[in-house]
């Protein structure tokens, strides 16, 4: 088996493109000596070379279809009578978020240049090994092997809070592990149970998410493991009531960490949505739905209200994803191509726009150390290629149509609406009102009017690297702005097939006692069935 | 005339049950250790006699086993007992709490 | 009276008369032999050539008032000398003294107890003898006593492993655990100190620290410790001590001479021509002049080597005796699955 | 390679002009920021001509489309595409020229500025988005460019950053623009959910193919055309300043003077009738909402006018009258009068920039001073301003032969002549405001260029005419005002003179009204006396408004306004506070908005919901606290629960 | 015959495990678990199992109550002082919890055998030859385990009781 790991490992594969970032933090055990400068380079490189990876990788399996590779499965765990397979896989729905991992990882590192002042050794290495864990949460194919990464995911997060973080670190980040764990271990139970229900039923466990597919449940154990599933999402992503772990997070961690936490780690609640909970449990999704629904609609307007009376800048772009997330998590619930097409290209943009002002709060932090909106004011004559990325990123956020968060927010609405949830939508549309007011009133805090503070007016304007950290987001938020097509398409089939399935079930109406569904049922994503067929377990 | 096998068996739940109460009441680690092999006997004892009971000799491999495991046991738990001793300079285990709160 | 009982009390009888006459001769030949080999006269008064000294000692013994140390544990105290005693007089049960003969109508081995697991008796009875030292040190409320006992106890334990695997070596070629079937086996082949020159030699200097003599006395060493662990014991006790030393000694030899020396065996000396009680006394008789010899080898060494010190004792038996004995027993062990033995 | 190919230049030159000029450009390169600046408009000016010919040369009446790429693909496609029909392309001629012509005057306004290279960044890249609004074959390009025309007056109106209030009137503007795009956005879905398009040309067809649909009910007890036209007209009244959401255009004049002649007169604030014209057949299908939006218009006609009345600086006077003339231009697209609405908004297009142009030129004159009551007597320091600014406002008040006259005439008209309920009303209101607005203008005038100086003694030392590429624009202007009128006076007035209908305008536009099966009322064509008492009327408010000026402000000047504030304070004090709706607005929006916000964070957020989890944080440690009463640290303790656990295991599975 | 036997080791066992908890000093402790063990390998010959008998004597009373003895004297363990305190309520709930135990046990015992007559002692059960044969063979591989655990065992003692490097000795309380 391992030889098996090990060749897909050497091969052109997507362990590959997951396990690189770890490979690649070995060698930082013995540079511990190294030069601060070292590290860091090493750390980009490192970075590059995995976004080459991914850019190969993708040019290489892109397929009109949409369809793109898995790799072999091996037997990971494989007991009498129990097999968890290592099986991974990529998807026009986890392709985006895949790819935006990669982008974002050497711009993190480009973006701590400054403001990592301790122990880069380790800050490299747990921002690669989060990498890891991230694609791997978003690759995986075994529920079993997903849950695995997605706790991997946790711990550097952790650690980059906990270690790198403000004075109030230590709290944030237990705060965040605390609130990330509670929902997962229930998660956990979800898939033990499961996979205990499969074994029930095929007499083998199983954890793949080919066989769980075919469980039709009743509607109690649905609703029931629905409820586990979106809380342990909910809390990542994070929805109304168990949000509140986000801002302190933020607000501690240090740049790096805000983006990526930001940028991807949320997306893998809404992920969890899209490729789990949803097809898993179509009946649960439908009876519980509105109720999510109302609480993605709290978490729009509540997040955008907060975060407007936010007094730091950090804080306020925290409750912003609060808020643009609550349109994500719409869309998804309203169970539509256009709102899915739509949920997915915001989750990419929300990556973006966020990342971006995350990285932008961070550099002006590293110059005045703080966040505070009280200490700014009247920069835009000071640092004027500052203002200029900071308005864009904030109008991209805002959802100006042309910059990329439009997009997003105007399909998921369209398709929010055309399934009839009209008075859904229109509360969701007055948040998109809020976003331009907490937004400009950031903008305006920090850049207009007369310039309050001596300090102020002589900080440095970006340099090339800073420059470099965003002018790719930028131009992205741009192209996705104006041409989405080009990053719509590639997911629609998955999305299909995944709704297709989820359909088909839905008009079904949920056992009384579980059972495995039919043939036709079998996949919810006929892509990855397709892609099994190659690669089947070697019995 | 044979004995019953029952009596070995009850003789054996009486030692065990000496060894218990060693166990749960002595002060001194020794002391303790010295019931807990009690303990261990009177289960040798057990295993013998159903050996005999049943005509089956696995009762006194697991015995040959027990006694063998009862030297390991013995060996580290002694060297315990002596590392202890060297930090608290007692095995008065009322005074050895260190997994106290 | 079943002619069993009466055949087993003859044996013991004749196994406690003879251990009983060991410690007063021994006596004697601890002073006369050194006097010999140092040229000298030793003790020569009483009784021709000074014979009866070991008489003359035991009544001292007898009538020397005992003290009882202050602060000693009296009940343990007492109990010590005993236990010092036991493995001496009980070992012997399993050794052999002579073929199966009849006597009176009556089969019976020339040994008292004829068990499948002989040797072991022999070795966990010797395995006892160990508490005497260690609550003779501990009960005496002395200090040196204490550190003598330890290190008799220490010193014991680890020899016992060499004595132990010598002991399994010189077992394997007869497969069998009975002495008997070891002597036989000797009877047919050849003397196992020839086979196993190894065994032997590990055996023979594990012996010496089992017993606690030169050059391994060290739980006694006068220099260091006064006299160790019976530093307290006068009169009749300390005179078990003694016994109990000597007639250790002696099994032990009758043990070695038994594995490597054929036992009351003799070469080209064929004991079925002879009638059974002949056959019983002969043997008996050749073990006693075997263990004789060896005895005498055990003063020959005293007055030979001098002392060690006490780590040099704990290496030589971790780290030589026992690699050696299990060297040997692997050896011993692929010659006898290789049918050279 | 015809210019229709390069159609798509049109909006795509100001566009690159604003990434040359924002992004590559330096302050320092100014002649070629003026170059990039002002020449890629003129260029796409230029474009747009060429197309406009060969269009209505080779394709006209029917539209020319252009489809550039798939903006989405699947269910929900939709493309960027151009469209030129009657409509965009009077719309594009008055846009491209206008905005030309104020680029122009920019060079010499803003020619000392610091900002030199941001503000034509800024300007091009309005344009660019404008653009895209009037000349998108679908929604969803108007809407890019909507929310582009925004961004550009919130950044143009925030032009002055460094001073607190611009920004704040630019974030205001944005803000509100916003809230009447929440009512736009709904309006499209609606549209997409009902009809599966946003292009203008299929949404017709198959709106005309079956109007059934359109009357189905939708929500809010609406029906569905009803429904889109209310949630649409909300973004009007957005983006054009009508009732509730004008607020924002006052503000609005904080930004440059050529911007407010450019955006905030001329052509973005425009963009709501457009929409609503463009949207005419479902508003044809909605009566009810297109009488909602003439009530609308009328009202915050006659609103805004009495608001201008009592404003003393000069660029509010300017943008309440502006408010008001959009009034109108709603009234006349709500009574059905869409060509009149066009119309007037073209007229109005000249006139009001002519007049901004002109105030800026005053103000750039009184070096930066905008309070009327410290002018007086510029006639003689700034000839052409006075001239061109005084022909605007003859103009906008509505006397003959100029071109405000011909619209608002033909507004007026339509209003008395419409099907809506008090269309009487509503013609007075129009009239009355048709005074107002010339009698506010006259004062204006007055007040500015007559009397004598009242400012300080420098500002009288170093008044002067503005420069040449200053004036030459309010020149084009002026005569645009004169002229602009002439090409669509109305058939109702030809007719009033029994003369033959000539009204070319009118024909242009004829096919972008559509026509709905079972809707051909038309307009009944009333008769000659009617139409010569109407004509009459109009001008007769016209000269009663002036008159009234004159005899007011001409001769007492600034006693007029005192002795109207001695006389009715409460009212005078009212008008110059605006009726006070931004108070109003504050303290019923705002401020209860902000609290709840408050309300959240502190105490939902922070007390309810992480207090509730360190009370339960704090539970927790507690029990851990009772239970580690358990943990001696004393083996045999353990000891003795572990064989107590024992014991109960014997049990378990013995008794 | 049996029955006497049975009787004198049964008693001598009980009295002397009696001592063994009973008896403050830990020495006298000791020496009476001795003679428990040896009872026990006397009860071993009587189950018909000499081999486990002499075993029992050989590792038991030979090797590992000697090691307990020699860690005594070698932390000159004097005696245990009286328990006091909380010690008693400790005793009383264990004294009641070892008769319930040994009730329940005897019950059990009881119930399940009674009287039941043990097989006659064969030839062949006894000898260990039997006993050899089995663990060569069956159990060769838990044997050669146990071996493994033993050298474990003395390897992590001698770590353990290794005379504390210096800076250990200072974090010791």
């Amino acid at each position: 088996m391992e030889g098996g790991f090990l060749n897909l490992l050497a091969g052109d594969s997507i362990t590959r493109l997951v396990f690189f970032p770890t490979v690649a933090a070995l060698p930082l055990v013995f540079l511990r000596r190294a030069s601060v400068r070292t590290i860091k380079l090493y750390g980009l490189a490192a970075a590059l070379v995995e976004v080459a990876l991914m850019v190969l990788w993708a040019g290489q399996h892109w397929d009109a279809a949409g369809i793109l590779a898995r790799d072999p499965v091996l037997e990971w765990i494989s007991l009498p009578g129990l097999s968890i397979v290592y099986e991974v896989g990529i998807d026009g729905i986890s392709l985006p978020l895949v790819l935006l991992t990669g982008l974002l990882l050497p711009l993190v590192l480009l973006g701590s240049w400054r403001g990592i002042e301790r122990w880069w050794p380790g800050f490299v290495a747990s921002m690669l090994v989060l990498t890891t864990g991230i694609l791997g949460a978003l690759v995986a194919l075994d529920l079993f092997l997903f849950y695995v990464f997605w706790e991997v995911m946790l711990i550097p997060m952790y650690f980059v809070i906990g270690i790198w973080g403000g004075e109030r670190r230590v709290r944030a980040a237990v705060k965040f592990f605390l609130f990330t764990m509670a929902g997962s271990l229930v998660m956990l139970l979800g898939i033990l149970w499961l996979g205990w229900t499969y074994s029930r039923l095929a007499g083998v466990w199983s954890f793949r998410y080919e066989d769980l597919l075919r469980l039709e449940l009743p509607i109690g154990e649905q609703l029931w493991l629905f409820a586990a599933f979106a809380l342990a999402f909910g809390v990542k992503v994070p929805m109304f009531p168990v949000h509140t772990w986000l801002p302190d997070a933020h607000v501690e961690a240090p740049t790096g960490g805000s983006v990526v936490l930001a940028g991807i780690l949320l997306k893998l609640g809404t992920y969890g949505f899209l490729r789990f909970a949803l097809p898993l449990f179509p009946h649960g999704a439908r009876q519980l739905g509105p109720w999510l629904v109302a609480l993605a609609l709290v978490g729009i307007i509540y997040g955008a209200l907060v975060a407007w009376v936010q007094p730091d800048l950090k804080k306020l772009v925290a409750y912003s994803s609060i808020a643009h997330l609550g349109f994500v998590m719409l869309g998804i619930l309203a169970v539509d191509l256009v709102a899915w097409q739509g949920a997915l290209i915001q989750m990419v943009n929300h990556g973006l726009s966020t990342g971006a002002l995350f990285l932008l709060v961070g550099m002006l932090y590293d110059r005045r150390h703080t966040k505070k909106f009280e200490d700014f004011g009247g920069l835009a004559k000071v640092v004027p290629w500052f203002s200029f990325f900071l308005v864009f990123s904030a109008l991209a956020s805002v959802g100006l149509p042309a910059l990329n968060g439009f997009v997003g927010e105007f399909l998921i609405l369209l398709g929010t609406w055309s399934v009839g949830m009209r008075a859904a939508t229109a509360v969701a549309a007055f948040g998109v009102i809020l976003a331009a007011v907490y937004l400009l009133h950031m903008v305006q805090a920090t850049l207009f009017g007369p310039i309050t503070h001596e300090e102020n007016r002589n900080l440095r304007d970006l340099d090339g690297r800073e420059v470099a950290a965003l002018l790719p987001l930028c131009v992205l938020m741009l192209w996705i702005g104006v041409a989405p097509r080009a990053f719509l398409e590639p997911s629609r089939p998955a999305l299909e097939s995944v709704l297709a399935g989820y359909q088909a079930r839905l008009e079904q109406p949920a056992p009384e006692r579980a059972e495995l569904g039919r043939a036709d049922f079998r996949t919810a994503s006929r892509a990855f069935a397709a892609a099994a067929r190659e690669a089947e377990l070697p019995r | 005339m044979t004995v019953p096998v029952s009596w070995y068996l009850l003789l054996a739940a009486a030692l065990f049950a000496i060894g218990v109460f060693g166990a749960l009441t002595r002060r001194s680690g020794i002391a303790i250790f010295l019931s807990i092999e009690l303990m261990l006997n009177a289960a040798n004892l057990v295993l013998a006699a159903y050996a005999r009971l049943l005509g089956e000799r696995s009762g006194q491999m697991v015995v040959f086993f027990a006694l063998a495991v009862a030297a390991a046991e013995a060996a580290v738990g002694l060297a315990l007992f002596i590392a202890v001793f060297r930090l608290r300079k007692t095995i008065d285990i009322d005074r050895i709490n260190l997994m106290r709160w | 009276m079943s002619p069993q009982t009466l055949a087993m009390l003859a044996k013991v009888g004749l196994w406690v008369f003879f251990l009983l006459q060991v410690a007063p001769v021994m006596l004697w030949l601890e002073r006369r032999a050194p006097a010999f080999m140092q040229d000298r006269l030793g003790p020569n008064r009483v009784g021709p050539l000074g014979l009866l000294q070991g008489i003359a000692d035991a009544v001292k013994f007898i009538f020397k008032e005992d003290v009882n140390p202050s602060g000693a544990d009296r009940g343990l105290y007492l109990l010590a000398p005993m236990l010092a005693l036991v493995p001496a007089m009980t070992t012997f049960l399993v050794l052999p003294f002579g073929p199966t003969v009849e006597i009176g109508g009556h089969r019976t081995s020339l040994v008292v107890i004829d068990s499948d697991a002989g040797i072991l008796l022999f070795l966990s009875l010797a395995s006892l003898g160990v508490y005497s030292l260690v609550l003779a040190g501990w009960a005496s409320n002395n200090k040196w006593s204490l550190l003598g006992s330890i290190r008799a106890s220490a010193q014991m334990i680890s020899y016992e492993l060499a004595l132990t695997t010598t002991v399994v070596c010189a077992l394997i070629p007869a497969g069998s655990m009975n002495l008997t079937d070891v002597v036989d086996y000797q009877r047919e082949g050849l003397w196992q100190f020839v086979t196993q020159p190894l065994g032997f030699l590990v055996f023979l200097v594990a012996a010496f620290a089992e017993t606690n003599r030169l050059p391994f006395d060290l739980p006694e060493a006068e220099s260091e410790l006064v006299a160790g662990y019976h530093t307290e014991y006068g009169s009749m006790r300390f005179a078990m001590f003694f016994m109990g030393e000597y007639m250790s000694m002696t099994t032990l030899s009758a043990l070695g001479m038994t594995l490597y020396f054929g036992g009351w065996s003799l070469p080209w000396l064929d004991f079925s021509q002879f009638t059974g009680l002949v056959q019983a006394l002969l043997g008996f008789t050749i073990l006693v002049l075997k263990v004789g010899l060896a005895l005498f080898f055990f003063i020959w060494v005293r007055w030979t080597f001098p002392r060690f010190r006490y780590d040099q004792l704990m290496r030589l038996g971790w780290k030589v005796l026992l690699p050696l004995a299990v060297l040997q027993l692997v050896v011993t062990a692929a010659m006898t699955v290789g049918g050279l033995l | 390679m015809s210019a229709l190919d390069l159609f798509w230049l049109v909006p795509a030159l100001p566009l690159a002009g604003a990434a040359i000029n924002g992004l590559l450009l330096r302050n320092s390169q100014k002649p070629l920021v003026t170059a990039v600046g002002v020449g890629l408009p003129g260029l796409s000016l230029l474009v747009a001509l060429a197309a406009l010919v060969e269009w209505s040369a080779s394709v006209r009446p029917a539209a020319y489309e252009q489809v550039l790429w798939a903006w989405t693909a699947g269910p929900a496609a939709f493309d960027v595409g151009f469209r030129l029909d009657a409509l965009s392309a009077v719309m594009l001629f008055v846009v491209t020229f206008v905005g030309f012509w104020i680029h122009v005057y920019s060079v010499g306004y803003m020619g000392h500025d610091a900002g030199y290279r941001r503000y034509f960044a800024y300007l091009n890249l309005f344009m660019g988005a404008m653009l895209l609004l009037i000349l998108g074959n679908n929604y969803l390009v108007l809407f890019v460019g909507w929310e582009g025309v925004g961004l550009c007056s919130y950044l143009l109106i925030g032009y002055y950053f460094e001073e607190a209030f611009p920004p704040y009137a630019g974030k205001k503007a944005f803000i509100v623009n916003r809230i009447g795009d929440f009512g736009f956005l709904l309006g499209l879905f609606a549209i997409w959910s009902t009809w599966g398009t946003l292009h203008f040309g299929q949404l017709g067809e198959k709106i005309l193919a079956d109007p059934a649909v359109a009357h189905r009910p939708f929500a809010l007890g609406l029906s569905t055309a009803a429904f889109i036209a209310l949630f649409l007209f909300v973004g009007a009244t957005g983006k054009s300043a009508q009732i509730p959401l004008f607020v924002w255009l006052p503000d609005a004049m904080a930004g440059p003077t050529p911007v407010s002649a450019l955006i905030h007169a001329a052509t973005m604030v425009t963009a709501g009738v457009y929409m609503v014209v463009r949207t005419n057949v479902i508003y044809q299908l909605a009566p009810e909402i297109s009488t909602v939006v003439a009530v609308v218009g009328a009202a915050t006609a006659i609103f805004a006018a009495t608001i201008g009345i009592a404003q003393n600086d000069i660029k509010k006077v300017l943008a309440y009258s502006t408010v008001s003339q959009l009034g109108y231009m709603f009234l006349a697209a709500g009574v059905g009068a869409y060509k009149a609405a066009i119309f007037h908004l073209g007229t109005h297009a000249f006139f009001k920039a002519c007049l901004f142009l002109g105030s800026g030129s005053v103000i750039h004159a009184m070096g930066g001073e905008q309070d009327i009551r410290k002018m007086g007597g510029l006639r003689k320091h700034l000839p052409a301003t006075y001239a061109t600014f005084a022909i605007s406002t003859l103009a906008i008040a509505g006397i003959p032969g100029l071109a405000g006259f011909f619209s608002k005439d033909e507004i007026l008209g339509a209003t008395f002549l419409a099907h809506v309920p008090a269309a009487r009303l509503l013609w007075g209101v129009g009239l009355l405001t048709a005074a107002l607005t010339a009698c506010y203008m006259s004062r204006l005038v007055f007040l500015t260029f007559f009397g004598d100086f009242r400012g300080s003694h420098e500002q009288e030392h170093h008044l002067h005419e503005s420069p040449r590429v200053m004036t030459l624009p309010l020149w084009v202007l002026a005569v645009g005002a004169i002229v602009s009128g002439w090409i669509g006076i109305p058939s109702g007035m030809w007719e009033a003179f029994g003369a033959h209908d000539r009204d070319w305008l009118g024909h242009f536009l004829a096919p972008v009204v559509a026509v709905i099966p079972g809707h051909e009322a038309g307009e009944h064509h009333a008769s000659q006396a009617l139409e010569l008492a109407l004509i009459g009327a109009s001008i007769a408010a016209a000269v009663v408004g002036i008159y009234l000026a004159a005899r007011l402000w001409l001769r007492r000047g600034l006693e007029a306004d005192a002795s109207f504030a001695a006389r009715a304070p409460r009212l005078q004090k009212l008008l110059e506070e605006k009726y006070r709706v931004d108070e109003l607005y504050d303290r019923i929006v705002v401020r209860p908005i902000a609290k709840l916000a408050r309300i959240c964070w502190k105490v939902i957020d922070e007390l309810v919901i992480d207090g509730g989890l360190n009370v339960a944080a704090f539970l927790t440690e507690i029990t851990g606290d009772l239970g580690r009463f358990t943990t001696t640290g004393n083996v045999r303790n353990y000891a003795l629960y572990f064989f107590a656990g024992v014991m109960l295991l014997l049990w378990w599975m013995v008794l | 015959m049996e029955l006497a036997a049975f009787a004198f080791f049964a008693l001598l066992a009980l009295g002397s495990a009696i001592v063994v908890v009973g008896h403050r000093n830990p020495v006298y402790s000791t020496m009476s678990l001795v003679v428990a063990l040896l009872a026990t390998a006397g009860l071993f010959v009587l189950l018909g199992s000499p081999f486990l008998a002499v075993l029992q004597v050989l590792l038991y009373t030979g090797a590992i109550v000697v090691l307990f003895l020699f860690v005594i004297m070698l932390l000159n363990v004097g005696r245990e002082r009286p328990a006091a305190g909380r010690g008693t309520m400790q005793t009383w709930v264990a004294g009641v919890g070892a008769l319930v135990f040994f009730g329940a046990m005897a019950r059990l015992i009881w119930e399940s055998y009674g009287e039941a007559e043990a097989p006659r002692l064969t030839e062949e059960f006894v000898a260990t030859r039997g006993l050899a044969e089995l663990l060569f063979t069956t159990y060769l591989l838990p044997f050669e385990i146990i071996g493994l655990l033993l050298l474990v065992a003395v390897v992590a003692a001698s770590w353990v009781a290794r005379r504390p490097t210096p800076d250990e000795e200072e974090e010791a309380p």
